[in-house]
């Protein structure tokens, strides 16, 4: 059992490792889109301000949404992935540990990072610690539903974009409930409640989404 | 003991066989034959239920395995078309990955043996990225030395991309295998050397 | 009746744009829909007995004995 | 497995083969009656209700705007339910049914907010706010984009109908929490600035004749989704001997 | 000459056909991620309207930029771009035959529907056709400069995403003039020198990047 | 004439072989063998242009490749690991592509034929993704038919994954190909009953 989930845990982390060059442009992309917004925009600084939690939040999502399909795409095309469901272990366990690992190596750094960025939006120092708890309960979220999604697109052509267009509604509320956080605490209305309920959401996707992913696998190998 | 009865597949419009069956006693090497497009890599598919069969029955030890699926993949070897290499990892850490997820023990020991075995000696810590096409074979294969006790093996060409010597080792190993009381199920086109002469299973015949 | 003639009517009270822009696109799309249903059936319909020509009937039968089904009454025919 | 207790029951109708003629028989009449109400309805909403009092004639809109969004709706739900039974019983004919359904609910969802859009340009000054209602809207309109985009990207059908599956009861998990997140995000953020005002002007008359268009829209759905329904049958099964039969008749009907 | 260049420009055109589950879904990213940012940022129409001419471009951008990665990897992955480099004609010839597909499977449904989603944000009526142009002049530019990108990390392990970190920089200019082209034209300042600059652009990329880009492939693939 | 001179290749920091010296004349056919991992694939690619050599110069008609690359590529044809065949074309569509891609006459009658001739007869609309390895093959090979007139063929495991009589069926193109004046030059690990036996370039006489 254990040892399962640890193996594909290590291998993950390894290859996360190896490719590094990907876990760093991750971040790379993170920060140029945030970057790229007072380009867009205009750098007015009220009103970039204003709308710097949505950003950061905005941007956060979309780098854990592009790094997603290679949640599984590497070991369909090499035939790791049918091994994996040759494996006697129930699959939602080692599904488990594979979402843990793309954690670890592409929402963590996000993660890591958002405060030097807000920073950069002029956002209001008091709100940095609600963004990143925002962030540490949200992109966790985002990577269980994502990896459900990445399951069931695996192997179809146009599978990186159909992803998008499948997990992006049920990010919405993500979203919602982690850029109010920064918002709410920016503007003084106190972000414990936004910040329970993302913390609801995400015991509800620990609980469900590895089950659902794993179906999710059996039916795109099939 | 492997049964299998009046197995159909169907690929889009296409009805590949039907009615195939097939028996498959311990010791036995079954080589399933027929030419290119007949049908032989979706029954390796069937058989070890990574897909699903339109009609027909595939049991192993008198219980189908669709409703024993952990039972029969803990005694189920399958190496396919794709060799499941990552390009990043290196031979070895690729064979003790493949053993660990298989459930099957993950001694760097006994890897490093198997390697050197099948004569990967002097490519173990390069990625796998830049073997030629036959060491990459080759590290799949590396696999059969840590499955002994697994008694169906079922192998998608394995002789491909393997030079004259390798191929001939690996005839030996799965006449080995089936010696020990092991199965073997494969598909091939060339001749290899072994011991006894396979049994062979022309999906030709059942083809529609 | 509401209205005093038909040109009232069309008007809509100045609000024709918003009230014709909807049904109109309502009913239009609903009318597409209905065509393309329609035609799916016919399209369907031709390119299966293409298809049935083409595989020969006796694979097409052949398969249909084979052709196992989770539903139990689905086997009770013939 | 052939006792006749079963076969007269009515899980026999789950057969394709049972369903398929039943559903020929039944759509005709689904779409004269969706036809007929519709007149009825736009009859009553044309010409029996009154101007409103506060909005003008802009108001008529509801006639099919509110009809269309709910049957958006529902039609998800429906859409969920079939799922679920397909993954658990492992019939057919249920993810035939919810695969139908998905193109009519989605056109009745970009109805709605197509409609909704036109009326809110002279009633609220703009085709778009991000009110609740309508964002959570729009969000249903994007799953059942998914739902259609994932199962026609998957050419094989059995994939294709569990995939289908899952995605539909994932999003029906969500549609709740989409609907209540987007709700708190807007009241936080705008207050009310923004409500559909409707309870004083809302005649008998007018009510009358929302319920009657929404019964048409039930109606042309159950026509619709029935005609599609056969068309994917005989593609799925089209394998078996009596979808060969049915071939026949067609090619001798279409020499005739 | 001639011959390769409408084979492959035939050949691109009816893959995107086959697959254009990909073209409507790129389609869908863009819509998409227009519709995210109300959630992130907040649903008052003013500051919409404010930030609508930037968040339309880099949304533009962002859905150019995803698609980039697909313009060789298939090619590369399977053969043919070996194929074609073995082919007599020169190089910049179908390369410049592959990225105008790709514009033309990409870039036109992006500037075809922007107008409707620029409503969704509340934009300026009278911007609309200003807006349509810049992103019918600029999205050329990021085919083609993306191009060069995509044919430099191809095979790179994060590929994708560091094709991303290449071309940003690129992409920031077409960005500034591209989006600041709309906000003048709302503004009232007139578009003329914006929209100049950008055809400037286009024609220099035109001239130029394919053959950079046929230069980085023959090295891509040594 | 091919003229190969002094040729080494160097991977990573493993100089694979060097002082690699050979001609191929009109009518030829060599087959380049070693084991595995000893640099053929290597070779070919140095012979085609694709790579870059470490040393050593490889000239056609008497003239550097690197110097006139588009009259070299006129006249060869080389079909590597890769089958170079898109997933979402049908075999036709991939073979006119390939066809006119690379310059030869893609009309569709010669291409049918040459793919029916192949064995694909049944396939022609299939889109490639569901061919079978052996199938798939079979489509890139399809191009020897079409493309004659090309004096210089290289080939990297044609027979990978082909059922018997389609080894057969390809020895006897290439035979024929060399009885025309043309030149092959392929490796493979297999047999295959080619008319004349092939000259033998052993690359692991000039391993390092
Ligand atoms: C794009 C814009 C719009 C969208 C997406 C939209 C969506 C909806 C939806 C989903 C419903 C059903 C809600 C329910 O039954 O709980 C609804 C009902 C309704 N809408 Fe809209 N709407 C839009 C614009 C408008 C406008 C501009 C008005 C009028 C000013 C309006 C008036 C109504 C009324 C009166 C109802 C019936 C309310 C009820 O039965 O509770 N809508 N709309
Ligand atoms: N959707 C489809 N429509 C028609 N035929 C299909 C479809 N999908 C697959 N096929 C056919 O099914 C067969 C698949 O065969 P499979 O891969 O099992 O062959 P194989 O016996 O392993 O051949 P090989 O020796 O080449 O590996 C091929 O002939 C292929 O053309
Ligand atoms: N970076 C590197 N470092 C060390 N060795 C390398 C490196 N890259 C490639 N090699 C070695 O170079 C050789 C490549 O050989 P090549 O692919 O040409 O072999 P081949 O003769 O075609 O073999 P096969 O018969 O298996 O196809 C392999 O032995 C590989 O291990
Ligand atoms: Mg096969
Ligand atoms: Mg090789």
């Amino acid at each position: 059992m254990l040892s399962t989930f640890l193996a594909v845990l290590r291998r993950d982390l390894l290859l996360a490792w190896r490719g590094r060059a990907d876990v760093l442009v991750t971040l790379a992309f993170f920060v140029i889109v945030v970057c790229l917004f007072p380009f867009g925009v205009g750098a007015e600084p009220n009103q970039l301000r204003a709308i710097a939690p949505g950003v950061l939040w905005v941007a956060a999502l979309l780098a854990c949404l592009l790094s997603l399909h290679r949640l599984f795409a590497q070991d369909h095309a090499d035939g790791t992935l049918e091994q994996l469901l040759l494996s006697s272990e129930p699959a939602a366990l080692w599904v488990a540990a594979k979402v843990l690992a793309f954690w670890l190596s592409t929402g963590l750094p996000v993660v890591a990072v958002a405060p030097g960025l807000a920073l950069l939006l002029d956002l209001e120092q008091g709100a940095l610690p609600v963004l990143v708890l925002s962030l540490a309960l949200g992109t966790p979220i985002l990577g269980l539903l994502g990896a459900v999604g990445a399951a069931l697109t695996l192997g179809l052509r146009g599978g990186g974009m159909l992803l998008a267009l499948l997990v992006l509604p049920l990010f919405v509320p993500v979203l919602i409930f982690g850029a109010g956080a920064v918002e709410a605490e920016a503007s003084g209305t106190g972000a414990a409640a936004h910040l329970l309920l993302l913390g609801g959401g995400l015991a509800g996707a620990l609980a469900l989404a590895p089950w659902a992913c794993a179906a999710a696998l059996r039916i795109s190998t099939d | 003991m492997l049964e299998v009865d009046d197995l159909a597949c169907l690929k889009g419009d296409r009805l590949l066989f039907r009615g195939l069956a097939f028996r498959l006693q311990a010791g036995e090497l079954l080589r399933v034959a027929g030419p290119n497009g007949v049908g032989k890599t979706s029954l390796l598919r069937l058989v070890t239920g990574l897909a699903l069969a339109e009609a027909g029955e595939v049991r192993w030890q008198g219980c189908p395995i669709r409703r024993d699926r952990e039972a029969f993949h803990r005694e189920l070897l399958y190496l396919g078309h794709a060799p499941s290499i990552n390009d990043l990892l290196s031979p070895l850490e690729n064979l003790r990955f493949a053993c660990a997820a298989a459930g099957d023990g993950s001694d760097e020991e006994a890897c490093t043996q198997a390697l050197v075995r099948i004569g990967l000696a002097n490519q173990l810590d390069l990625p796998a990225r830049v073997l030629s096409q036959g060491q990459r074979r080759r590290v799949g294969l590396a696999r059969l030395f840590l499955s002994a006790r697994r008694a169906l093996w079922v192998l998608d060409e394995p002789f491909t991309a393997l030079d004259v010597k390798a191929v001939a080792d690996l005839a030996q190993a799965l006449s080995d295998h089936c010696a020990g009381g092991g199965m073997v199920m494969l598909t091939t086109h060339q001749d290899a050397p072994f011991a006894v002469a396979p049994r062979v299973l022309d999906v030709g015949a059942y083809a529609c | 009746m509401q209205w005093e003639s038909w040109s009232a009517f069309w008007n809509m009270g100045g609000a024709a744009y918003f009230v014709w822009g909807s049904y109109g696109v309502t009913f239009a799309l609903m009318a597409l829909e209905l065509v393309l249903v329609l035609r799916r059936r016919k399209d369907t319909i031709t390119r299966l007995l293409r298809w049935r020509r083409a595989v020969g009937k006796d694979s097409a039968r052949g398969s249909a004995k084979e052709g196992g089904t989770p539903v139990p009454a689905m086997e009770s025919e013939t | 497995m052939n006792s006749p207790e079963r076969s007269r029951s009515l899980f026999r109708f789950a057969a394709p083969h049972n369903f398929y003629p039943l559903a020929g028989r039944l759509a005709p009449w689904f779409a004269t009656a969706a036809l007929v109400l519709t007149v009825a309805g736009l009859w009553l909403g044309f010409f029996v209700a009154p101007t409103d009092a506060t909005q003008g004639e802009v108001y008529r809109v509801i006639f099919i705007h509110v009809p269309a969004a709910w049957m958006s709706m529902f039609v998800y739900l429906v859409m969920a339910f079939w799922s679920a039974v397909g993954l658990v019983m492992n019939t057919r004919l249920s993810f035939i049914m919810s695969q139908a359904l998905a193109p009519t609910g989605a056109m009745f969802c970009f109805v709605a907010l197509w409609t909704g859009a036109l009326w809110g340009k002279p009633t609220w000054g703009a085709y778009w706010v991000w009110d609740a209602r309508l964002t959570s809207q729009l969000l249903l309109l994007f799953l059942y984009f998914g739902f259609i985009a994932l199962t026609r990207a998957i050419e094989d059908p059995r994939r294709a109908d569990r995939a289908g599956a899952i995605i539909a009861l994932v999003g029906a998990v969500n549609v709740p929490i989409i609907y209540f997140s987007v709700q708190w995000w807007n009241t936080l953020h705008q207050g009310a600035s923004v409500s559909l005002n409707k309870a004083p002007s809302m005649a008998t008359t007018m009510l009358l004749g929302m319920l009657v268009m929404a019964i048409a829209a039930w109606m042309y759905t159950i026509a619709v989704v029935l005609w599609r329904a056969r068309s994917m049958i005989l593609e799925r099964e089209r394998h078996t001997e009596w979808v060969g039969a049915v071939l026949e008749r067609e090619a001798q009907g279409g020499r005739a």
